[in-house]
């Protein structure tokens, strides 16, 4: 019986405790750094290297590169960049062996669409995304913050 | 023909339309609030017009009648658990002169019509010729027969006390003497724990527990006949927190002489709290299961009931106390 | 004879409780027929209030069209019933039964017509909890004990043969 | 003589209580119920068959998702069990950091259990204060590696991120903080009579019959067997912490619950301890070549999910791909009681039961 009473008192007592959820849709949701949202492509510093097609675990990155324009100079140049987010798992794999920083993570995380097809990213549309763009992409490297400070 | 006895009970039942819609709004933001969110929020302003929004929903819906349903009953039982829902309120005097009708045996009519509401959840629950509906429908049918016992037995204490069974002079009984709620403590929590009961509600909610009959007896329904079935439950939660407003809270009495306040006003405030009691416990409490309900009305909640009938004739006859009994 | 919205309420509930028995007989479903007998059972609570019997009434459906039928119905729905839609057939056991039934309304119709019936009225609009309970526990103590006794030996009986049914199991 | 109608009742794939896309075909009479057969896959993805086409950096993202509910500890099964075939050492502070979020995935996972189980006996609100302490959890954890769920957290080698500034302290502050609302959750829970009378005696399991099934974490510690794998074949650096192995002595649902509560404490101990003991600056990533060639042979680690052994065995051919990779599962091996447990039980003791073992059909059907 009393147990009763003590439960109604723990539920009574967090009517009057403040309010923990957002108002999502209304105030957008302020990310972490960190966090792993939608890609931003910049085409200037790909080096086509491909690597990140290589290490992506759902394969749904597919590049192509073609000859630079410059005869004086040597490489490849990204011509086209895609990215399928209906199988993209948002693993933060691409971005990690990038040599560049040519492909980088965003905050931005509002993928869904009316239809399938939007989901396929170009390179445009990647480099557009240039929102909220993560600054710290150096990964595991010791951070200072990391101490006990 | 006076004019009120058409234009009462259309009155009646906009107001009960509007407590329904707006008790359902109450109880999911009192939930809210007990569970640290806001509750609706989106449809008018303060989430206002959320429950209007859903009930228009529900109106426009498809009507679905499942294929191997028995079609007759399946339409039958909606309407015939919520007419009793409605009829139950014809007793309930609001105030001294708010009220419909006045018969003698108001609390015994109460109680006997609403048990009708029963046959409308089973035959619900059986024409949906679903195997959860009938599980629900079985449930609710146990519990509900189960409870109507130690409900009707706990209210002889007030019977007794009162000597009569017009729900009118109940409450004059309480005006001369206590509420029957410090006289009949013990009437009184058999009478909240069974009216819980009788209402389906938490922690008795089995007809319709979700978390182990998808929705119990009105899995199948949809639309208008879906919001028939809730309409009833909240029709009920107004008819039973009148009811216990009038046995034990001394229905439109006013406490400590604060006569100033209008009778309704204080029929409504204690009316809310019961209601507000019942959406806290909602919150708070997991549910019981089905054998132990069973034990806990028959050997629990029977016997202090009828303990209580035994308590109340005896001490009717010591001379100090026979004034509050 | 006058007509009154007396008699009018009393024609539309009898005609309510036969035709709620007569379906009840005559329809095909074991759950229809249960809600067929239940809207005998409260067309009789209505015939009751034509009366100025309304504790009468209420108790009726109470025990009856409440608790009675849902009983039924709930004993229906755990149970098997498969052979709910037979064919109608004709055998000896039916022509037994139909002259068992033909006597007992002979006989129901013979102590009516026996029976005298008082010309005066009593009143009984002025009711009031007390005097029913002085009748009962005073004037008809001992049918109200026998009676009690007879439904506790009643509940005892189901009891031990729920159990037995158990132990069988 | 009257027959009580017997029924086959399909709970699931689509129910409200059976915690994602299990199936259970229960025969039944009245409530009561006769045979219980659970049937799974419904949300098979094949991760260990794929595991044999990824390197072994990519297979991380793919363990995110089977026990879901505590991804770092399937980051961590794989990553261990790699770096032992590879014979890498890892750096301490990758190990703290390691210990710290596998334990407070440990309380987050066992807070979305005990919300659940709570809701499956019909209490509403315990569901969402456990949700929303376990929110604070994520938010740490997004903080950290930029994923609420699927952390992809760990690399062979070490960690990806090392700790951002602060972060230590928010978990300092959230050790305490959780301990304080840990009352709030015995309060609401463990007094109350309806909450007692749903779970003492229910599911009742002796200790020969769970280890007869091979049940591990606490469904088998609720019935007497000190047995944890952090313990008793310690791995990482969890003998540098002191905690204790919570058991129970009936193997009911309320020796569950008390022994999934304490683990709570217990987790939270160990990371309190951690973060006293975090090691001043150093790496987080082992020395690893680029491309992982794991030397042949085979290895098999076990580890104390939340749920009871995750084990990972890992076949190699020297290849940079696993040549078979097999993930023992707690949920599946904890599953298969559930028939036993169910026999004679009525639907309302189906669903706390099942809410009891705590399966994830993700780490299920794998």
């Amino acid at each position: 019986m009393f147990g009763l009473l003590k439960g109604l008192g723990i539920t009574l007592k967090n009517m009057a405790k403040p309010k923990v959820t957002y108002k999502y849709p209304h105030e957008p949701l302020k990310m972490p750094d960190r966090f792993r949202g939608i890609q931003h492509f910049d085409p200037e510093k790909c080096i086509v290297c491909n690597q990140c097609a290589r290490i992506c675990p759902t394969d749904c990155i597919s590049l192509t590169g073609k000859k630079h324009p410059d005869p004086g100079k040597k490489g490849k140049i990204i011509d086209t960049y895609d990215i399928n987010f209906e199988i993209c798992i948002l693993c933060d794999l691409c971005t990690e062996v990038c040599p560049t920083e040519a492909i980088i993570m965003t905050n931005n995380f509002e993928l869904a669409t009316y239809s399938r097809d939007q989901l396929f990213k170009n390179i445009d549309w990647l480099h557009e995304n240039d929102q909220n763009i993560r600054q710290d992409n150096v990964s595991m490297k010791p951070k200072p913050g990391g101490s006990k400070a | 023909m006076d004019i009120w006895v058409i234009l009462g009970p259309v009155i009646m039942l906009f107001l009960v339309l509007g407590f329904v819609t707006y008790a359902i709004l109450f109880e999911r933001k009192v939930i809210g609030w007990i569970q640290n969110r806001v509750g609706p929020t989106q449809v008018g302003p303060w989430g206002l017009l959320q429950t209007v929004a859903d009930v228009l929903k529900l109106l426009i819906k498809e009507d679905i009648i499942p294929r191997k349903a028995d079609v007759g009953l399946f339409k039958l039982a909606p309407v015939l658990a919520f007419i009793p829902a409605f009829a139950v309120i014809a007793v309930i005097p609001f105030t001294e002169s708010i009220k419909f009708a006045d018969i003698a045996v108001g609390l015994l009519y109460y109680m006997s019509i609403s048990s009708i509401t029963i046959i409308g959840v089973l035959l619900g629950g059986w024409a949906s010729n679903n195997k959860y509906s009938l599980l629900g429908g079985m449930r609710s049918a146990a519990q509900m027969v189960s409870y109507e016992i130690p409900l009707v037995l706990s209210v002889v204490g007030v019977i007794m006390s009162a000597g009569s069974l017009n729900l009118t002079e109940i409450v004059h009984a309480q005006q001369t003497g206590a509420w029957f709620i410090f006289p009949q403590f013990l009437g009184f929590i058999v009478f909240l724990i069974a009216s819980i009961a009788e209402l389906n509600r938490t922690p008795f909610d089995l007809p319709e527990a979700e978390s182990e009959l998808v929705a119990g007896y009105h899995t199948e329904y949809t639309g208008f006949r879906f919001a028939f079935f809730m309409l009833t439950e909240y029709t009920y939660i107004f008819g039973m927190a009148s009811l216990i407003t009038i046995l034990y809270l001394g229905g439109w009495d006013a406490p400590f002489g604060l006569t100033f306040i209008p009778p309704l006003i204080w029929f409504i405030l204690k009316f809310s709290l019961f209601v507000f009691f019942l959406f806290w416990l909602r919150a708070t409490m997991p549910r019981i299961r089905g054998d132990q309900l069973m034990e806990f009305a028959w050997k629990g909640l029977l016997p202090l009931a009828i303990f209580n009938i035994f308590l109340t004739a005896i001490l009717k006859e010591v001379s100090f106390l026979s004034h509050y009994f | 004879m006058n007509i009154s919205g007396e008699l009018i309420a009393f024609f539309i509930l009898s005609v309510s409780a036969i035709g709620g028995a007569v379906f009840m007989m005559n329809l095909t479903r074991v759950m229809h027929m249960a809600l067929a007998l239940a809207f005998t059972f409260f067309s009789i609570a209505g015939v009751f209030i034509l009366l100025d019997a309304p504790f009468l009434a209420v108790t009726q459906i109470l025990i009856y069209t409440g608790a009675v039928s849902i009983l039924m119905i709930f004993g229906i729905m755990l149970t098997k019933h498969k052979d709910e839609e037979n064919p109608p057939s004709f055998d000896i056991k039916k022509l037994w039964s139909l002259i068992g039934v033909g006597a007992f309304f002979a006989v129901v119709l013979w102590i009516i017509y026996q029976s005298p019936f008082f010309t005066s009225e009593e009143t009984v609009t002025d009711f009031s909890v007390k005097m029913l309970g002085k009748s009962i526990f005073q004037q008809y103590m001992i049918p109200f004990e026998v009676t009690s006794i007879l439904l506790l030996v009643a509940l005892i009986g189901a009891a031990v043969l729920a159990k037995r049914e158990e132990k069988r199991k | 003589m009257l027959r009580t109608e017997e029924m086959i009742l399909n709970v699931g794939p689509q129910h409200p209580s059976t915690h994602g896309v299990l199936r259970l075909v229960v025969k039944i009479d009245g409530e009561v119920i006769q045979e219980a057969e659970p049937v799974i896959g419904y949300l098979h993805r094949g991760t260990e068959k794929l595991a044999e086409d990824l390197t072994y950096t990519q297979i991380i993202p793919y363990t995110d998702r089977m026990d879901y509910l505590s991804a770092m500890t399937n980051n961590y099964a794989i990553c261990h069990a790699t770096e032992k075939l590879m014979g890498i050492e890892i750096p301490e502070r990758a190990e703290f950091l390691r210990v710290i979020v596998m334990e407070l995935n440990r309380v987050a996972s066992h807070l979305v259990w005990l919300g659940t189980a709570l809701l499956d006996i019909g209490a509403m609100s315990p569901f969402l204060y456990c949700f929303r302490d376990r929110e604070k959890i994520l938010d740490l954890f997004n903080e950290l590696c930029g994923a609420r769920i699927t952390y992809n957290y760990m690399r062979v080698g070490g960690v990806k991120w090392d700790a951002p500034i602060g972060w230590l302290d928010k978990i300092k502050n959230f050790v305490e903080y959780m301990r304080e609302k840990m009352k709030e959750y015995h309060g609401l829970i463990m007094g109350n009579e309806i909450f007692l009378q749903r779970t003492k005696g229910i599911g009742i399991v002796s200790h020969e019959t769970a280890l007869s099934y091979g049940l591990s974490g606490a469904n088998l510690r609720c019935t007497g067997v000190k047995w944890d794998l952090r313990k008793h074949q310690p791995y990482s650096i969890y003998d540098r912490f002191k905690f204790e192995v919570p058991v129970g002595t009936r193997g009911d649902l309320y020796d569950k619950y008390v022994c999934r509560m304490q683990e709570i404490n217990e987790a939270l101990q160990i990371v309190d301890q951690a973060v006293e003991q975090f090691p001043e600056g150093g790496a987080i990533m082992a020395k690893v070549p680029r491309v992982l060639r794991v030397p042949e042979g085979e290895v098999y680690v076990g580890i104390e999910s939340p749920r009871g052994e995750l084990g990972c065995h890992i076949v190699s051919k020297g290849k940079d791909k696993p040549w078979r990779l097999k993930f023992r599962r707690p949920s599946f091996y904890n599953l298969q009681i559930l028939p036993t447990m169910l026999k004679g039980q009525n639907i309302a003791n189906l669903v706390a039961i099942l809410g009891g073992i705590d399966i994830v059909l993700g780490e299920v059907d794998g």
